[in-house]
């Protein structure tokens, strides 16, 4: 078996400003990503195809709208034949496995919607960008997948490989920037 | 305590004394205070040097309006030129220094200008400097130069830190003063997500500097209530020190935060609101009388404001000069605050109110229907000529001229989409049209000047927002406040003024300056602005444009309405251009893409080469090699000779998949792919709709309806939206479906003779066999679990592969195969080996595929299919892409082996004088070949396929190369292509 | 700017690509070299309302027509270019 | 009036009592040789060459609102003759040697400053495009230097050499090159001409044309009433596709809008004119002292001459990039022009199909630097009926038949010119 190779081990598998663990973004290794290209009246996936800008959960994978009949399948295993399975078992879907072209990240904390904010040109308000929400968007300049898995205010991003370093650059200038909170009354904006 | 610091009130903290200095002289200034209240309280009025007539400048206002002001401020070897005084916040060791003068502010040798004046009216250097004409560049201009420009901008890099930042509000408020808090309150009540964006760092806008009676308590008293729920109310936030700065389409707009004690200095907000109010107030206007530019002319809001809100008395005898019942307000503040008023100037001859009554109060004299003709004083005002309503003069001393002219709603942020303002006889001044729809003036930015309708426009504002949004179910909020006066009579100029008037203090334009301009036929106001610069400094006119314009219709016979104004434009306020670069400087200024086996190729020591976003190894020194061209030269024999590796993983990939991927592809390639093999490649041309090769690649055929295509590195986005466009707008019949795999495969080119037995060395139980596996074939498979793709195909001409893995395998991948290949002699080769192979072989790249460049040119005309329609078809049959004698591609030798070529020369007749007659095309890519020990080129040649064999001579002037080439067929090595398939 | 993308909600354009008119639509293979010129080469150009693509490449890959006023960019109506709402 | 330092001192002793208007602003006579329509500086210059260079007298220029407020107005105030192809550097070095003696000839000012046009390279592949397109300019006569990165360093030590994403390997330079005062041109093409008996009207826009039963042009309608003409000039960049199609011509243009930047005065800092070669970025500094800058195209169509802030933060982010001294440098003013964008990024000078109806569009971003120059051909090709030899690629048909003049190779796409 072949060990994968993270893109950021060079510089850091992860980034916190505060140097604790409250506030970071970091590598989610070990899922396997494949994207899939399904007509509505093709057969089912073993889960709900997820609306536009929403996610779905199936058994093994989460589905991730990306498009006009195009979603992301995210595998909890890291199995590097993921996209010829899921070919297997859905006959009339159109897979490309897709699991080298991103890496994964989960970024938490406190400020962990400030600062993304601050990339993404979407409104990331709570009772907008609600639970289960996903989006293709870019982020500084670069193209990523963003969701929002579940209540906490985390958010999980799908960064093409190859942008990887750049991205975490872009996280660790945020962060030094200074969240948007600073004085006493625009702390707020996190509710905004 | 600082000689004019009143002993008690205003807004500042006593007990935090700030240590500051301008122009190396130190001074004490408190918490609260800006630069300009600091200098004001310490009696220091004289701080700037007009830009034109270098004449004493001292401070006209209380805000971002500032004219004169402006001042340099250093931070050890940095340095921020043009900083307002009136707006700079006081630090502790804050160093400022006055700018635009020399030797000293105090000894201005430019005054010398001044005396010259008459000379520099309006325009004069477009009417003189222009002989001899060698002498401008020389001589006039840079004296001009040198003279003009305000501060000095040192070399030095910006050290500053720019934040970024979005923001989303169904409500934004742009100002908090008293409508704007009205507003937003009304508007958070109602359950709106509110974002109230203030320039200054108190909210409260004209009540921080003016008492009143809201709702029945002090308005002091009011604002701190108010501001305490704002802050309570989740849905609302807040910004201070921040400006708005420039709306754009659809909600959009930007603003600049000034952050003081930040790791970063500034912050740029993107905003997209569903509705936004303009609460940003009004500006008050100067009057144009002689010597009007003295230090010690300021507006009377602003003497009101350092009075009041800084407890900084602007001198010991104040005479308020003003049409505007606002004028006489501010007098009995100012005088309420322990200043000292001893005159009131109105040149109306009545009011609604009792003027004397008030003088008498305040212990000053009333010149009623009077005016000041004149100003004493140079350097600060010592006395001031009055002409009283009989027309008698009398001389008043006086060190402080608190003037009011009117008011100027400030509605530059509603212009921004193009709604020209409309003149207002009500308020003697410009409101926005109805149709600035992005904006909704509210209070005095809307001229409803009154604290009573300003509170009342706010809540109203609020209410039809909430209305809009759909949240109606809160009662309407409402404010009440005192009366007040708010009637204008303008007096645009005092026409007996005996020294120069000046309308825009910064651009030291004057009343006579506006006279010439119109004499001379610039009568239109864009023209009267381009011609004379009025309004073109950094206040973009706030004091000055209103009363330039008013004067331009007097002189030139039309009405003000008629005459018209200027469009703002952005930004509101001057941004620095860092601000809008944020992180995206230095190398950060765009992202960079690394490949999979980046770091592996850093272990090799390679040298890097910026391809796009990408970095790519462009060849790996060892031990001893001096210079690229050895290092380059041994990779490309290795390859030649045994096997060599590249990373190609930078190639655009695209999965095309569906019953109709063929169609597709027959319809974007001009040869047919739809008849291709499953388990075969082909090399696929492109052309752009008109008939332009646009790029090339492979084109393999995995299954029945699943294909894999490859673009150029350079191309690669670009030819997946052309994909994306084909197949959903020009082809939504065809059922097939496409997905950039450009990032999942690290693919690499495994060239060489020995490159089969170096991969069968790492696939064992794989079939590779010639026969079995023949040049241009494609197979899946899969390496120690992982899939793996294997492509037969080759750039170099040599028996080639392509090998590729998930990019998160690919490090492992690429070790693999050196470990595979050591025996071999495998040698890593970067994108100059890469170059120097296809070149040896003839295949057109990225210089050869220049947009500029057809099928026929590139000698690819055979591919054309005749059967079918695709994309570039019948463009690319016009006479004018086919025709022989356009510039084609041929091979290049120089006649003299030790020659050495360049690209980018051109090719002429030999013995033919140089000229663009005779050019006979260009070369594009060059390389020293390794197989034939010279330099070989490829060029695009006049007719160059007929023409093999004749000689031209290589023109390379701009790089002194010169000498003569013989044109060849453009392929070097193993022209019958046995190698490849070997 | 913000496109209203169907399936995306309203972006900053920045997202987008743009390639203009969508009202000239490609010509059969037969007829001819005047059609196909016009149609590669020819616009209308309006100062007003004008149909046009923009392709929504940071985002979900959709080609769109989106009607827009080109005097005061006003957007009034965003589709799929894609008659099957691909 | 002749302009002079004497002329100047005099006026000043005597309280500029004796100025008159630059220019005539005329009412519109029933009719003229030739109507120029659009009075910005390519109208003008054209009716000033008409008058000057081809003897024709009885000319009008119609402009809709207040001349030079349009592109002329509106631009960076770039001049060079830098170009790559065969069709347009003899065009842009007519255009250079005219603004090389256009104070004389127009006895205006227009501060015509040649302090050196310098293109940065950041790439061997760049360097040899520069290198092709140098020795072009050389093979027509044009002054073309290629620098190296020390070269570069003498010239401009305050580019960013140390810290960049895609560093400085070298330049093309073109000497001559420059800026002149945009506003001045027209100023000094209008006072001229009208010296030479031109009707200058403003606030008269064209609403219609008037065409006699072969279909030939015979006038204009206008909002200042009918005006016959024998022949009809269109230079309305930004307005073209909307006048033509009065006409009921469809042009191979869009319009597009290209924003224009300048920051506060300083004192000098930037010796001439740079230009980033990776990104989108040129700068100069006026002689006000202000940072003249710009970049890229919004890239959508546009009739509303103001843009968007994504472009804004591009331009920013290119002189950042190149010279993180500009800083804190503040951005003064922005504005947007209207450009005619054809579509091979290069301009057309040529009859239409219509009898009498003339065309000058298509300029892209040339339109500054080419003024003198699309003034004399366009006056030429209006008075002799067939083309300046220096602008006889800019044909109308030159795109159906495939014989396109594309310098950067992006094809029928002008967001991408």
């Amino acid at each position: 078996m072949v060990e994968p190779l993270s893109p950021l081990l060079p510089v850091a598998p992860s980034y916190s400003p505060t140097g604790d663990a409250s506030e970071i973004c970091a590598e989610t290794r070990g899922a396997a990503i494949a994207s899939l290209h399904v007509r509505p009246d093709d057969i089912s996936l073993g889960a709900p195809l997820p609306a536009p800008g929403r996610m779905t959960r199936g058994e093994t994978f989460t589905l991730i709208s990306t498009g006009p009949c195009t979603y992301f399948a995210v595998s909890d295993g890291a199995d590097p034949m993921f996209g010829a399975q899921l070919a297997a078992t859905a006959a009339g879907a159109r897979i490309a496995d897709q699991s080298g072209a991103y890496v994964l990240m989960r970024i938490h904390g406190g400020q962990a919607r400030a600062i993304l904010q601050k990339g993404v040109f979407i409104d990331l308000h709570p009772d907008v960008f609600t639970p289960h929400a996903a989006a293709l968007t870019r982020c500084g300049r670069i193209s990523v997948v963003l969701w929002r898995a579940d209540e906490a205010l985390e958010y999980g991003v799908a960064v093409p490989r190859s942008y990887a370093r750049s991205f975490l650059d872009w996280f660790a200038f945020a962060c030094r920037a200074g969240t948007v909170a600073r004085r006493r009354d625009c702390h707020r904006q996190r509710h905004l | 305590m600082s000689e004019f610091r009143l002993p008690s009130g205003g807004a500042i903290d006593r007990t935090k004394p700030l240590r500051f200095s301008f122009d190396g002289v130190d001074y004490e200034g408190f918490a609260g205070d800006t630069l300009a209240s600091a200098l004001i309280a310490n009696g220091k009025h004289f701080v700037a040097r007009s830009f034109k007539y270098h004449r004493p400048r001292g401070i006209l206002s209380a805000g971002p309006e500032e004219p004169s002001a402006l001042i340099t401020l250093a931070h050890g070897e940095h340095e921020e030129p043009n900083a307002l005084a009136t707006t700079t916040w006081l630090r502790n060791g804050l160093t400022a220094r006055s700018q635009n003068n020399w030797p000293s502010l105090d000894l201005d040798l430019m005054a010398i200008n001044g005396w010259f004046a008459p000379f520099f009216a309006a325009g004069f250097y477009y009417k003189t400097f222009m002989w001899p004409g060698a002498l401008w560049e020389r001589l006039y201009e840079p004296l001009i130069r040198r003279a003009a420009g305000l501060g000095k901008l040192n070399a030095q890099p910006d050290e500053r830190c720019y934040d970024s930042a979005h923001v989303f509000c169904d409500l934004l408020v742009i100002g908090a003063g008293p409508a704007g808090l009205a507003c937003a309150l009304a508007a958070a009540r109602a359950g709106l997500r509110v974002l109230l964006i203030e320039q200054d760092r108190a909210l409260g806008g004209r009540l921080l500097s003016e008492n009143h009676v809201i709702d029945g308590a002090a308005s002091a008293t009011w604002l701190e209530r108010i501001e305490a729920e704002l802050a309570s109310l989740p849905s609302v936030t807040i910004l201070r020190d921040t400006t708005l700065f420039a709306a754009y389409d659809h909600g959009a707009f930007a603003a600049l935060e000034r952050i003081e004690d930040g790791y970063a200095q500034q912050r740029l907000w993107r905003i997209v609101a569903k509705r936004t109010v303009l609460a940003t107030g009004a500006h008050e206007r100067p009057i144009v009388f002689g010597g009007n530019d003295a230090p010690g002319v300021m507006l009377a809001s602003a003497v009101e404001t350092y009075a009041s809100r800084f407890a900084a008395r602007a001198g010991d005898a104040i005479t308020v000069f003003t049409t505007t019942d606002s004028g006489w307000r501010a007098a009995q503040n100012i005088a309420n605050s322990g200043a000292r008023i001893v005159a009131v100037i109105d040149p109306r001859m009545d009011a609604s109110f009792d003027r004397a009554a008030l003088c008498d109060a305040m212990g000053a004299k009333l010149f009623s229907g009077a005016h000041i003709a004149g100003v004493r004083g140079k350097k600060r005002v010592r006395a001031i000529d009055i002409v009283d309503r009989s027309g008698s003069r009398h001389v008043l001393r006086t060190d402080i001229i608190a003037v009011s002219g009117g008011w100027n709603p400030a509605i530059g942020i509603g212009c921004h989409l193009g709604a020209r303002p409309i003149w207002s006889d009500a308020i003697h001044s410009f409101v926005l049209p109805s149709d600035a729809a992005h904006v909704s003036p509210i209070g005095a930015a809307a001229g409803h000047f009154s604290l009573t309708n300003a509170l009342m426009d706010g809540a109203n504002a609020a209410n039809l927002a909430a209305e809009a949004l759909g949240k109606t179910n809160t009662p309407p909020v409402i404010f009440t406040a005192d009366q007040e006066n708010v009637s204008v009579t303008p007096l645009w100029r005092v026409k007996d003024s005996n020294s120069k008037a000046f309308v825009d203090l910064q651009n030291d334009v004057t009343d006579f300056d506006i006279s010439l301009a119109a004499r001379e036929g610039f009568t239109s106001v864009e023209h009267l602005k381009r011609y004379t610069t009025l309004g073109m400094g950094v206040d973009q006119g706030k004091t000055s444009n209103v009363n330039g314009f008013a004067l331009l219709a007097e002189a030139s016979g039309k009405d003000i309405a008629e005459a018209g104004t200027i469009l703002a434009r952005p930004p509101y306020a001057p941004v620095a251009i860092g601000a809008f670069a944020g992180m995206h400087r230095d190398e950060h200024f765009r992202p960079t893409r690394f490949t999979p086996s980046h770091e592996w190729a850093e272990e090799r020591g390679a040298v890097f080469v910026d391809a796009g976003e990408w970095k790519r190894a462009q060849w790996y020194p060892i031990e001893g090699e001096s210079d690229w061209l050895q290092s380059v030269t041994r990779e490309a024999s290795a390859v030649r000779s045994a096997v060599g590796i590249c990373d190609v993983s930078t190639l655009g990939k695209i999965e095309v998949q569906g019953p109709d991927a063929g169609a597709l592809l027959d319809f974007v390639y001009v040869n047919r792919m739809s008849n291709l093999q499953p388990g075969r490649v082909r090399y696929g041309l492109m052309l752009r709709e008109d008939g332009f090769a646009l790029d090339d690649g492979s084109v393999a055929r995995f299954s029945d309806q699943h294909f894999f295509i490859t673009t150029t590195t350079a191309n690669a986005a670009r030819v997946m939206q052309h994909l994306d466009f084909c197949r959903q707008v020009l082809r939504p019949d065809l059922d097939v479906s496409t997905a950039s795999a450009t990032e999942q495969w690290a693919q690499y080119s495994v060239a060489g003779p020995k490159s089969r037995a170096l991969l069968q060395r790492l696939l064992p139980t794989l079939n590779i066999s010639n026969a079995v596996f023949p040049h241009m074939s494609a197979l899946m498979t899969q390496w120690r679990g992982i899939p793996l793709r294997l492509y037969r195909l080759s750039f170099s001409g040599e028996l080639a592969y392509e090998i590729a893995a998930p990019a998160h395998y690919g490090d492992a991948l690429m070790r693999a195969l050196f470990e595979c290949g050591a025996e071999f002699g495998v040698t890593p080769y970067g994108t100059e080996a890469l170059g120097v192979l296809r070149i040896e072989k003839g295949h057109a790249a990225g210089n050869e595929f220049s947009g500029q460049t057809t099928a026929h040119d590139l000698g690819f005309g055979r591919l054309l299919s005749l059967k079918r329609d695709y994309i570039g078809r019948v463009m690319a049959e016009r006479a004018a892409l086919t025709d022989p004698m356009r510039l084609r591609l041929v091979g290049l030798r120089p006649v003299d082996p030790q020659m050495r070529l360049t690209s980018g020369a051109h090719l002429l007749p030999i013995g033919a004088a140089p000229s663009a007659s005779v050019d006979d095309g260009y070369v594009t890519s060059v390389a020293f070949s390794p197989s034939l020990s010279h330099w070989i080129a490829l060029a695009l040649v006049r007719n160059g396929p007929n023409r093999l064999g004749e000689r031209l001579r290589f023109y390379d002037p701009v790089r002194g190369g010169n000498g003569e080439v013989e044109l060849c067929a453009p392929v070097f090595v193993d022209p019958t292509g046995e190698r490849v398939r070997g | 700017m913000r496109i209203p993308c169907p399936h995306c909600g309203a972006r900053d354009a920045q997202e987008f690509a743009y390639r203009g008119d969508a009202a000239p639509s490609r010509p059969d293979l037969d007829s001819g070299q005047a059609a196909f010129a016009d149609y590669v080469y020819l616009r209308d150009n309006p100062a007003g309302h004008i149909q046009e693509y923009w392709h929504h490449t940071q985002g979900c890959r959709a080609w769109l027509i989106v009607t827009r006023d080109t005097r005061t960019h006003a957007i009034f109506s965003a589709r799929f270019a894609g008659e099957r709402g691909e | 009036m002749r302009f002079s330092i004497f002329r100047l001192a005099r006026e000043a002793l005597t309280g500029h009592r004796g100025w008159t208007p630059h220019w005539r602003d005329a009412a519109p006579k029933p009719a003229y040789d030739v109507i120029i329509v659009g009075g910005g500086g390519h109208g003008l210059a054209t009716a000033y060459y008409l008058a000057k260079q081809y003897g024709v007298r009885n000319i009008a220029v119609l402009e809709k609102g207040w001349i030079g407020g349009g592109n002329a107005g509106r631009n960076t105030t770039i001049i060079r003759s830098n170009y790559l192809l065969d069709g347009n550097i003899p065009f842009y070095e007519l255009s250079m040697k005219l603004w090389e003696r256009q104070e004389r000839d127009l006895n205006y000012n227009t501060m015509v400053s040649q302090r050196g046009v310098l293109n940065l390279y950041h790439s061997d592949a760049q360097r040899d495009a520069y290198a092709r397109r140098g020795n072009a300019m050389r093979l027509h006569g044009v002054d073309a230097e290629l620098l190296d990165a020390d070269g570069v360093r003498r010239m401009a030590p305050f580019l960013n050499f140390d810290h960049a994403r895609f560093p400085i390997r070298g330049g093309l330079l073109q000497r001559r090159g420059g800026t002149a005062r945009h506003d001045a041109v027209v100023w000094g093409y209008a006072r001229a001409a009208s010296d030479l008996g031109v009707d200058i009207i403003q606030n008269c826009e064209v609403t219609g044309f008037m065409r006699n039963a072969n279909g030939a042009m015979i006038g204009v309608e206008t909002t200042r009433g009918v005006i016959s003409g024998k022949k009809i000039g269109l230079s309305v960049a930004g307005a073209t596709s909307r006048v033509a199609s009065y006409a009921g011509l469809r042009l191979p243009i869009e319009s597009h809008v290209l924003q224009a930047f300048v920051s506060e005065g300083l004192k000098p800092l930037i010796p001439g004119v740079v230009t980033f070669g990776a990104g989108h970025f040129y700068i100069s500094q006026s002689d006000k002292g202000g940072l003249v800058f710009g970049g890229d195209i919004d890239g959508y169509n546009s009739y509303a001459q103001r843009g968007n802030l994504p472009v804004v933060e591009d331009v920013c982010e290119g002189g950042m990039a190149l010279m993180p001294m500009i800083g804190k440098a503040r951005l003064l003013r922005s504005w947007g022009g209207i450009m005619d964008m054809s579509m091979d990024g290069s301009p057309i000078i040529d009859r239409t199909p219509i009898d009498g109806l003339y065309l000058n569009t298509g300029w892209c971003y040339g339109g500054f630097k080419g003024t003198p120059g699309a003034g004399l051909c366009f006056a030429h090709l209006i008075a002799r009926n067939e083309p300046h030899e220096a602008a006889k690629a800019y044909r109308l048909d030159r795109f159906a038949h495939g014989y396109v003049i594309d310098e950067k190779g992006q094809g029928a796409q002008p967001n991408l010119h």
